[in-house]
């Protein structure tokens, strides 16, 4: 019932952060010089094309990029109409990318189920070696098993993710004969979903994730052991142990829930980090997901997509900050979000 | 017949410091209850803590041997590996910590804690464990036990928490329950019923129990055995009433000379002027919202309603009643911890004709201002103590916040108030998880006196300490009250002690004050059922004359079957009315 | 000549009937190739070319490395007709081209003046679907020219004065298509279409017009839409967006071998958008047939490993076309006037030509395969001349110091750094796109020779779009980019892109600006040098004779030797190729160049095959 | 000694007085302040106590980089191109020579496209001891040129190897040392002060407070830094040195970075907020600075201590991904990051392998921290020892 209230006043919220958001985005994706047609005529002239630049000259009106700044936000977000009539982002209408020449709606379709099933095996793995890691380095601290988990993680941390990617690749490739690259056998691309099609797209998975996953594992580990460390001594947990709860249990039930604070805080960050997490590691191992999308929109100020990349983004970001503002109420009963002794 | 427990030459210590306990041997057998009595710090918590091996981290078992003869065959405790002790705690042996505040898990429901045992070793799903716990609930004495079920242990008033702790501890029905001051937090009569129930226990399954208490009556009517500590070592040990009654050893003796009794009244007192007063409560009620809804319609808890107390200058309000009747609460509502719900209001006479100050509409300065001249010990010391502080910072910071003395005088002060509370200097440099209960209740009641303040809000300031320092520290108070004109208010569920110390006292039932009057009056003509009732179940530390638990443990039984005059019905309490001068009972005209 | 055989990928098409028979597919008059005039073998149809790209964009590679133009450079760099079956010049200012009899689309529907037509009409001059009207290269010495289609074989361009630029346009390696497929176009077009039924694909589209509509489905050159049909060898089977692109052999493509079989011999290319970082990886592991792009000198050495490892490929190394692999190209039109006046100053720039070490950075980058020297023709051009190549371009720091100290910048601060006639230090800022590190070593090098000027080198890397936004703004004050993209000019290549006619010429971005908005942008040239470079260019234009003209470039390139407009560093470094070891007619030495060259174009990658395309195809 | 009386019972026979002991120990070990107190529980660490001696010397040998390291980082020995590492050996057939190496010389492999070195294995060539060099800055200011070994002419000491244009990879190290082990750690510093800062104030104070400092975490979060970063890049003035635009980055790196610590530091006190020992602090008059950073503050301090440690690698490495975008730092500073950037290609991991020695000072550098980190962690620790 609070929660149920609270929900919906952060909804609120949410849409008048998202319209700040839009300003911002907008602007900032303005704020390199040029824009992308005329950089696209420069090259085109650069690279003696002469026939895009009309094509260019065309986009630039339809798109209405000789108005002032203001406007085109406005005919953007879809407060007043374009040229050819309504069409900003409230109705729907996404945009077009003048890079892919494709409406922003198909790019970012398309790559987004790749997206989120990569980020989300890295999640998964980020989870499943940080957790018993974490919880397993705390309990054992100071031991052997704690050292060598540290140590791993931290050689997972230190080494840039390129370096890592090829290193893997090469050699997984060698001795292995791991796939170099890409998502998935290129034979299986536009095909319907197989077995061979889920093998293939497995084999490809386990090296970004691997690299993806490394530098958050070894993050979340550390950081999960240290707050063990603080919750191991406390007396519920000897309460707990004096009840004959097993460790693996016991560790589960009462120091992790505690120690789990921070994380549940940062949960919120899991959502956009989905979409536009690993960017640049997507975009040097060559993953066809938004990352990449992203990064060729905003170096070539494709405007439209990046925008919309970046509003989704942001949106999940409010999203996921709300979904984790509630996880923490519903995680720790003493946690209330108003002011102090009201 | 041999003894379930057999505790041999125990040696435990800290670091390179001498042992803290030292050559400690007694015998438990199934059936029976060995009570462990003797001074705060003595190193009682230890020993027990010993049996299950859940030791400290620093601490180390130096030598002895713990040997446990249950059904299982004899086991010797210390060299059973960690899975055989599993099957042990809990299921076995099990314990009730001395403090259930901090030893209940605070993002648990107190259902789920406890219902963990069943499911863990009596193989019970969900459904069944929820039957057997709110039954357990029941008999603790819980009013609600639904409501129990779902709290969690932040929402619970400090008895009711040591009530779920004992539940837990029971609930498994344990061949041997080791209970550490299992009832420091209840009133006499939850207390009775509680101990009660350890006898039926007892009866039913021949469950042994290792009690540890500083109560005398306690042990007088509970006891079949008794071990006296002290400084770590055993002083004497014998059969209760041998001890009991005639005590050999030097200790035992001035131990038990220390033990207060409630006093044979001759006549009432006169009543209370009440012209100086510092603190004015007028009016107070505050309700709480119960998290444990989550999407679910909220619930309210009504902790205290309509509360007016005054506190006189240089005078002792001492509040006694049941447990989770809203004696904390309005503790903390009188030093603006809490806010009162509309209508109520809390006033502060700094005294010298200056105006009164409202504690809830302070300006900074006033705030600070009062808060220098308001103190409270809070009723559980471990978590008002900041974890992660040594004493001696601790000590320090109120001195340190509102800018008095050097850095060297602060200290120096801080060293003098652990003298006045019998502590060692030497414990500057500890961390607030070193000490022993009763020490860390010391501790608190140091900080709260280096400010020298005006007015002084102890709740519950005594319960963990051994009859002998608690006199010494109720000296101190009385001392201090004398000298300085300090003003308590004085929250107990003793009532020797309150009978000793107070002015005035309030009997609180169900969030409302049922009773007024001096100590002199209330014990010389108890008008109200719940206080007769009260006064009828403080056990006394003599074994010749052992209270009916059973009996006692009614109470006074529920608002609605008293006596026409007094009955009420859910909050619709009748009016508080003054019988004689300065005597005030709730009853119809 | 040999009969016609049936191509083998088709075959079963031909026979269920969904396809004509090869006699009737290809033209009536084919281009036959002459394959042991140059030296090639004969080969077999089949097989797949697996090869890689770094951009879903790149899809137009294939446009580049098909290479089918109306005329085309030879391997010579001489233009000849390729889709066309014959090209008339009358006077130098009337094209008259005449098209092959039967020639088809890739769909299978005639390719006749229609398509020109409708190029020139319905999409040029249409306002809608070009508002900017009708193309630059439309207009000569301010004349539009005109088109005229008087039969289904012949199309007619005319100017009224000589046109030199027209053909070597058309060879182009991103040339201006001229024809559309009409047949397939007019189904967008509003003037032709069905209204409802177009409305109805405009909105399936999501896009706002049919103009926006047409745009979209014509992509000549981008080469993204399968259903477009094509002229090249090769044509896109596969949906946009799909990181592996396939393209199918062309049923109806012009050329044949002399034995009769039709080309290209190789059926499939299967092209992978990978990451440009993984190229190297990738063809180490064997996964390229034939590789360039995406591939760097330093990739060398672990492309030679992977073969001696026992890889199915072989590395060899082609010069680079362009005209200077790294130059340094000081900004003229810098804002700031005190160093405007300073790079200005030939001297300066002699100065920091001399101060570079060219053989210290061909040896550490190249092994010392590349050739040191200034920007000019490449010795494999027939305008090459050792003394322009060599002027300038030894290091000789006495020299340069002499040259600053003449100018009068002997000031120098504690560093021994240079001081400006205003007293600041000469820090000097080169930009650069961030894209080559071979760029960044190789100034590395130069900083610490021009230290011994007295010249102190910051580099600054930039992201291209941002480079060019701030050359053309003429807030840089001097950019690395390559040299001309053309450095190997023919007498007939036209001279214009050495004058200040363009700004993507770094050194002189607003005179460039000044030439291409007809003096509404930018400034003029007030110097003598870059006014005599814009006159000589335009005095090329209207000679007609091969003697004339070599004179214009050769004065051209003389006043760039002098000049030193952009510091070349070197030239013709070594591109690595992998080939497959069974990939048979790939040349061993070549020139890696877009422009003229399309990449492989000139190396006419249809008359590349396999030895044993069988056992290609099978793996 | 036996206490057992006739009636089965136990009375300790030991003489009893009944008296506090009061005695208090000595006055110079009471007065010893809490720093003190954690310095003593840190120093039994004795992993933490050697990763933190070590830190100090890497910091001490900062200034120092140029002497110790035998060639300036942009020194090119245009002849030692790609020269893998050389040892240093004592002994020469049998003989004791003292420390010496071995000459080297390059030759051009045109068919696997390498250079191969030979090395003379006759000509031992004793290392020079305090000589002159390169000219180099001590202290950053102060000139001079004798370098603590270098190689006698005619021969080169590449501990580590060179690189491509022939720079030794070991000075490198050194100097890279100086940027990479100072300006992170001022991102760091920034983002942590931002990050406790906010998030202390939004969990301690709640309500408005919170509201108002989540809005900003979520408008920073959803801008991407990506496009920050590009427009960045051509913002920044084209006079800057390097290390001022690297330096101006780090901390505009911290400024985005700090929402992701405020939310966790204001979880936690969300929760901590609510224990009974603030409620006392406040009680007592504590003002919220003190109430947070006395009480607060030490209740999440591991938390912080292993996000510290592990932002480390992050700030070191960071600029690796920078020079994607073309921010990174840039010759002719040198920093680990350049240095690994460099090395991200096939060639430097199956190769020439020695280009991607920087990891290892990068690893060991941050298990030091993280040993420090733990060690003062585990001295902060009241439950430890
Ligand atoms: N972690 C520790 N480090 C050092 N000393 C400790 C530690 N824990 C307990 N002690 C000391 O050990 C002694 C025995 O403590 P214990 O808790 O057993 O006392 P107790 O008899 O239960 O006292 P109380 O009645 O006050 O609870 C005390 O003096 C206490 O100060
Ligand atoms: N934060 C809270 N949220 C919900 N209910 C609360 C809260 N604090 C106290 N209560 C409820 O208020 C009632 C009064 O509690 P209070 O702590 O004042 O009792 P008490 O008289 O001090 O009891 P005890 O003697 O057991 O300490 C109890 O029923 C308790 O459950
Ligand atoms: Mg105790
Ligand atoms: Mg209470």
């Amino acid at each position: 019932m609070m929660l149920l209230r609270y929900a919906v006043y952060r909804t609120f919220t949410m849409l008048l952060t998202l319209w700040v958001v839009s300003i911002l985005v907008f602007a900032i994706i303005n704020l390199p010089p040029g824009d992308y047609l005329s950089n696209q005529i420069a090259e085109l002239r650069a690279t003696g094309q002469a026939e895009g630049v009309a094509k260019a000259e065309f986009l630039r009106k339809e798109y209405a990029l000789d108005k002032p700044l203001y406007q085109q936000y406005l005919i953007w977000v879809g407060f007043i109409p374009g040229p050819l009539g309504f069409s900003g982002l409230i109705q729907g209408d996404f945009g077009w990318s003048f890079e892919f020449d494709r409406p922003v709606g198909d790019i970012v379709g398309d790559a987004l189920w790749l997206t989120v099933l990569v980020n989300l095996s890295a999640v998964l793995f980020v989870y499943a070696v940080a957790l018993p890691l974490g919880v397993l380095a705390a309990a054992k601290s100071e031991t052997w098993a704690d050292y060598t988990a540290g140590f791993v993680g931290y050689l997972g941390l230190a080494t840039p993710n390129f370096l890592l990617a090829l290193i893997l690749f090469y050699y997984g490739h060698k001795y292995f004969n791991l796939p170099i690259g890409g998502l998935m056998s290129p034979e299986f691309e536009g095909q319907p979903m197989s077995w061979d099609k889920v093998k293939s797209i497995l084999l490809h998975l386990i090296v970004p994730t691997f690299v993806i996953g490394t530098s958050g594992a070894a993050a979340m580990m550390q950081r999960l052991r240290a707050n063990m460390l603080d919750e191991l001594s406390k007396p519920y947990v000897e309460t707990a142990k004096a009840k004959g709860l097993a460790p693996a249990k016991l560790l589960a039930k009462y120091p992790l829930r505690m120690a789990f604070n921070p994380f549940v805080a940062d949960i919120g960050n899991l959502l956009p980090s989905m979409i536009s997490g690993s960017v640049l590691v997507s975009v040097v191992l060559g993953l066809q997901t938004i990352g990449p999308a992203l990064l060729t929109a905003l170096k070539s100020q494709d405007q439209f997509l990046a925008g919309f990349i970046l509003m989704f983004v942001a949106l999940l970001t409010l999203i996921g900050t709300m979904i984790s503002d509630i996880l923490l109420v519903l995680l720790d009963p003493r946690i209330r979000y108003g002011g102090r002794g009201a | 017949m041999t003894p379930l427990l057999q505790v041999d030459a125990l040696k435990i210590g800290f670091g390179t410091a001498p042992a803290v306990v030292e050559d400690v041997s007694f015998d438990v057998m199934p059936g029976e209850t060995l009570a462990l009595v003797g001074e705060s710090g003595s190193g009682k918590t230890l020993t027990c803590r010993s049996v299950l091996r859940i030791l400290p981290e620093a601490a180390q078992l130096r030598s002895g041997s713990i040997r446990f003869d249950g059904t299982n065959g004899p086991q010797d405790l210390f060299n059973l590996s960690e899975r055989a002790m599993r099957k042990i705690r809990g299921d076995r042996i099990s314990m009730i910590f001395q403090e259930p505040m901090r030893s209940l898990s605070p993002l648990h429901r107190l259902g789920n804690q406890v219902a963990e045992v069943l499911r863990l070793h009596r193989n019970m799903n969900r459904a069944q464990s929820k039957k057997v716990v709110l039954e357990q609930f029941d008999r603790v004495g819980f009013v609600d036990p639904e409501r129990a079920w779902r709290s969690y242990p932040f929402e619970m008033s400090g008895g009711m928490r040591q009530r779920a702790m004992i539940a837990m501890a029971m609930v498994a029905k344990p061949e041997l329950l080791i209970a550490d001051e299992p009832t420091t937090a209840l009133d006499v009569t939850t207390q009775a019923q509680v101990l009660g129930l350890i006898n039926e226990l007892q009866r039913e399954t021949g469950m042994a129990v290792i009690l540890v208490t500083h109560d005398l009556g306690v042990v007088a009517n509970m006891a079949q055995k008794v071990v006296v500590m002290n400084k770590g070592r055993v002083m004497e040990s014998g059969s209760a009433a041998d001890v009991l009654g005639s005590p050999a050893h030097g200790y035992t003796q001035k131990l038990f000379n220390a033990a207060p009794m409630i006093p044979e009244v001759a006549t009432p007192a006169r009543a209370m002027e009440h012209d100086d007063i510092i603190m004015d409560l007028r009016n107070v009620t505050k309700t709480f919202t119960m998290r444990a809804g989550g999407w679910r319609k909220p619930v309210t808890v009504t902790a205290c309603k309509d509360v007016n107390l005054q506190v006189v200058r240089g005078k002792t309000l001492a509040v006694v009643g049941e447990s989770g009747s809203g004696k904390t609460t309005c503790a903390r509502v009188a030093l603006g911890a809490e806010v009162p719900d509309e209508g109520g209001e809390v006033l502060f006479y700094p005294g010298d004709g200056a105006d009164p100050l409202p504690v809830h509409g302070m300006t900074p300065m006033q705030r600070t201002a009062f808060q220098r001249q308001a103190q409270m010990v809070f009723q559980d010391p471990y978590s008002s103590l900041s974890p992660r502080m040594r004493i001696g910072a601790t000590l320090t910071e109120p001195l340190d916040i509102h800018g008095i003395g050097t850095r060297a005088e602060r200290r120096e002060k801080a060293e003098e108030m652990l003298g006045w509370v019998g502590l060692n200097p030497e414990m500057l440099k500890r961390y607030p998880h070193a000490f022993s209960g009763g020490q860390r209740q010391r501790l608190s009641i140091a900080r709260a006196l280096t400010l020298d303040p005006k007015l002084l809000i102890c709740d519950e300031p005594t319960s963990a300490l051994d009859v002998s320092v608690q006199d010494q520290i109720l000296s101190l108070l009385e001392d201090i009250r004398d000298r300085a004109d300090l003003s308590y208010l004085f929250i107990s569920h003793d009532l020797a002690v309150v009978a000793r110390i107070a002015d005035e006292v309030a009997v609180m039932r169900a969030g409302v004050i049922v009773e007024q009057a001096p100590p002199d009056t209330l014990f010389y003509n108890p008008q109200h059922p719940y206080t007769q009732a009260l006064i009828a179940a403080q056990p006394e530390p003599d074994i010749s004359r052992p209270i009916d638990l059973d009996l006692v443990a009614k109470g006074a039984g529920a608002p609605t079957t008293w006596p026409e005059m007094f009955r009420f019905d859910a909050l619709e309490a009748p009016a508080l009315r003054e019988l004689e001068p300065g005597h005030l009972v709730r009853c119809h005209a | 000549a040999s009969p016609l055989q049936e191509t083998t990928f088709w075959a079963q098409e031909v026979q269920q009937g969904n396809l004509p028979p090869v006699h009737d597919r290809i033209p009536v008059d084919p281009l036959v190739v002459d394959l042991e005039e140059k030296g090639r073998t004969f080969g077999k149809q089949g097989g797949t070319l697996r090869t890689f790209v770094s951009r879903s964009k790149d899809v137009r590679q294939m446009v580049v490395y098909g290479y089918a133009r109306l005329v085309g450079y030879d391997s010579n760099y001489s233009l000849y007709p390729d889709i066309l079956r014959e090209i008339e010049v009358v006077e130098g200012r009337k094209f008259i081209m005449h098209l092959r009899e039967g020639h088809k689309w890739s769909d299978g529907a005639p390719f006749t003046s229609e398509d020109f037509r409708y190029w020139w009409e319905g999409v040029i001059n249409n306002p809608l679907i070009t508002p900017s009207g009708p193309p630059d290269f439309m207009y000569f010495d301010g004349y539009l020219g005109s088109v005229t289609f008087p039969d289904p074989q012949t199309v007619i361009f005319e100017w009224p004065n000589p046109n030199p630029n027209f053909l070597p346009l058309l060879a182009q390696a991103a040339p201006p298509f001229i024809y559309r497929p009409a047949h397939y176009l007019k189904q967008f077009h509003g003037e032709y279409a069905d209204p409802d039924a177009l409305a109805k694909e405009v909105r399936r589209a999501r896009v706002k017009s049919w103009a926006a509509l047409h745009n979209k489905r014509d992509n000549m050159y981008k080469f993204d839409n399968p259903d477009q049909p094509t002229l090249q060898p090769w044509i896109n089977a596969s949906p946009t967006g799909s990181s592996r692109q396939l393209f199918v052999r062309n049923p109806y493509y012009h050329r044949i071998d002399a034995r009769g079989v039709q080309l290209p011999y190789i059926d499939v290319v299967e092209m992978q958008i990978v990451s440009g970082g993984l190229v190297a990886a990738k063809a180490n592991a064997g996964e390229a047939d034939l590789q360039a792009r995406g591939l760097d000198f330093p990739d060398i050495s672990i492309l030679k490993k992977g073969e001696a490892d026992g890889g199915n490929y072989r590395t060899v190394l082609w010069g680079n076309g362009a005209a200077s692999q790294i130059a340094i190209y000081p900004n003229l039109n810098f804002a700031d006037p005190v160093w405007r006046d300073v790079m200005r100053d030939v001297r300066f720039r002699r100065a920091l030509s001399y101060g570079i070490d060219r053989r210290m950075i061909n040896r550490a980058l190249y092994f010392g395969l590349a050739k040191e020297g200034a920007m000019t023709a490449l010795s494999s051009s027939p305008l090459y001349n050792p003394a322009y190549h060599f002027a300038s371009a030894v290091y000789y720091p006495a020299k340069a110091n002499a040259l600053l100290d003449e100018m009068g910048l002997t000031e120098r601060d504690s560093r021994g750094i240079r001081l400006l006639p205003d007293g600041r230090p000469m820090e000097f800022v080169v930009e650069t796109a961030g894209e080559r590190q071979e760029v960044e070593n190789a100034l590395a090098i130069v900083s610490d020779t021009w230290l011994e000027i007295g010249v102190k080198l910051v580099m600054r890397p930039l992201d291209r779009n941002i480079l060019r936004n701030r050359v053309y703004a003429g807030v840089s004050m001097a950019a690395v980019w390559f040299g001309w993209d053309n450095g190997l000019p023919t007498l007939n290549t036209s001279p214009l892109y050495l004058a200040p006619t363009n700004q993507e010429f770094f050194s002189w971005p607003k005179w460039g600006q000044h030439y291409q908005s007809a003096g509404e942008l930018g400034e003029a040239p007030q110097d003598d040098a870059p006014n005599r470079l814009l006159a000589m260019a335009d005095g090329w234009s209207h000679a007609y004779d091969d003697k004339t003209r070599e004179i214009f470039w050769r004065e051209m390139l003389r006043i760039h030797a002098e000049q030193v407009y952009a510091i070349g560093i070197l030239s013709e470094a070594p591109q690595p190729v992998v080939i497959n070891k069974n990939l048979r007619n790939v040349p061993d030495t070549g020139i890696w160049a877009f422009d003229p060259g399309a990449h492989f174009g000139v190396h006419r990658i249809d008359e590349f095959y396999y030895e044993n395309p069988h056992q290609q195809v099978s793996q | 000694m036996s206490g057992i009386q006739p009636d089965n019972r136990f009375v300790d026979t030991a003489p009893w007085v009944d008296e506090v002991d009061a005695s208090a120990p000595e006055r110079s070990e009471m007065d010893a302040s809490a720093w003190r107190l954690t310095w003593r529980k840190f120093k039994r660490h004795k992993l933490a106590l050697v990763s933190g001696i070590f830190l100090l010397v890497c910091y001490l040998i900062l200034p120092i980089a140029g002497f110790i390291a035998p060639y300036t980082p942009n020194e090119r020995s245009a002849d030692y191109l790609y020269a893998p590492p050389q040892s240093i050996n004592l002994w020469h057939e049998g003989k004791f020579v003292g420390p010496y190496i071995y000459p080297i010389t390059a030759k051009a492999d045109l068919e696997s496209f390498r250079w191969t070195y030979t090395t003379n294995e006759e000509n031992p060539m004793p290392l020079e001891f305090f000589c002159e060099g390169n000219s180099y800055n001590l202290f950053g200011f102060i000139p001079s040129d004798t370098h603590l070994f270098c190689a006698p002419a005619g021969a080169t000491v590449f501990l580590w190897g060179s690189d491509r244009l022939g720079r030794d990879v070991f000075s490198r190290i050194l100097y890279g040392a100086q940027l990479s082990l100072t300006v992170g750690l001022i991102g760091i510093s920034v983002s942590f002060l931002l990050g406790i800062t906010f998030g202390a104030l939004a969990g301690y104070f709640g309500g408005r407070t919170d509201w108002i400092v989540n809005r900003v975490i979520e408008i920073l979060r959803s801008l991407p830094e990506l496009p920050l970063w590009l427009a960045l890049s051509a913002a920044v003035p084209s006079n800057w040195g390097p290390v001022a635009v690297f330096f101006i980055i780090s901390i505009i790196l911290g400024i985005l970075d700090w929402p992701g610590l405020a939310r966790a530091v204001r979880s936690k006190f969300l929760s901590l907020r609510e224990e009974e020992f603030v409620k006392a602090a406040e009680m007592m008059g504590a003002k919220p600075g003190r109430v947070i950073r006395k009480h607060l503050l030490p209740n999440f301090s591991s938390h912080l201590i292993a996000s510290a440690t592990l932002s480390i690698p992050a700030m070191i490495l960071g600029e690796t991904a920078l020079s994607f975008l073309g921010l990174g730092l840039r010759a002719p500073a040198v920093s680990w990051g350049v240095m690994l950037n460099d090395a991200q290609n096939l060639a430097s991991i199956e190769i020439y392998w020695w280009t991607a020695i920087p990891m290892l000072p990068i690893i060991v550098v941050v298990l030091a921290f993280n040993f420090l980190g733990d060690g003062l962690r585990a001295s902060l620790d009241p439950y430890k020892g």
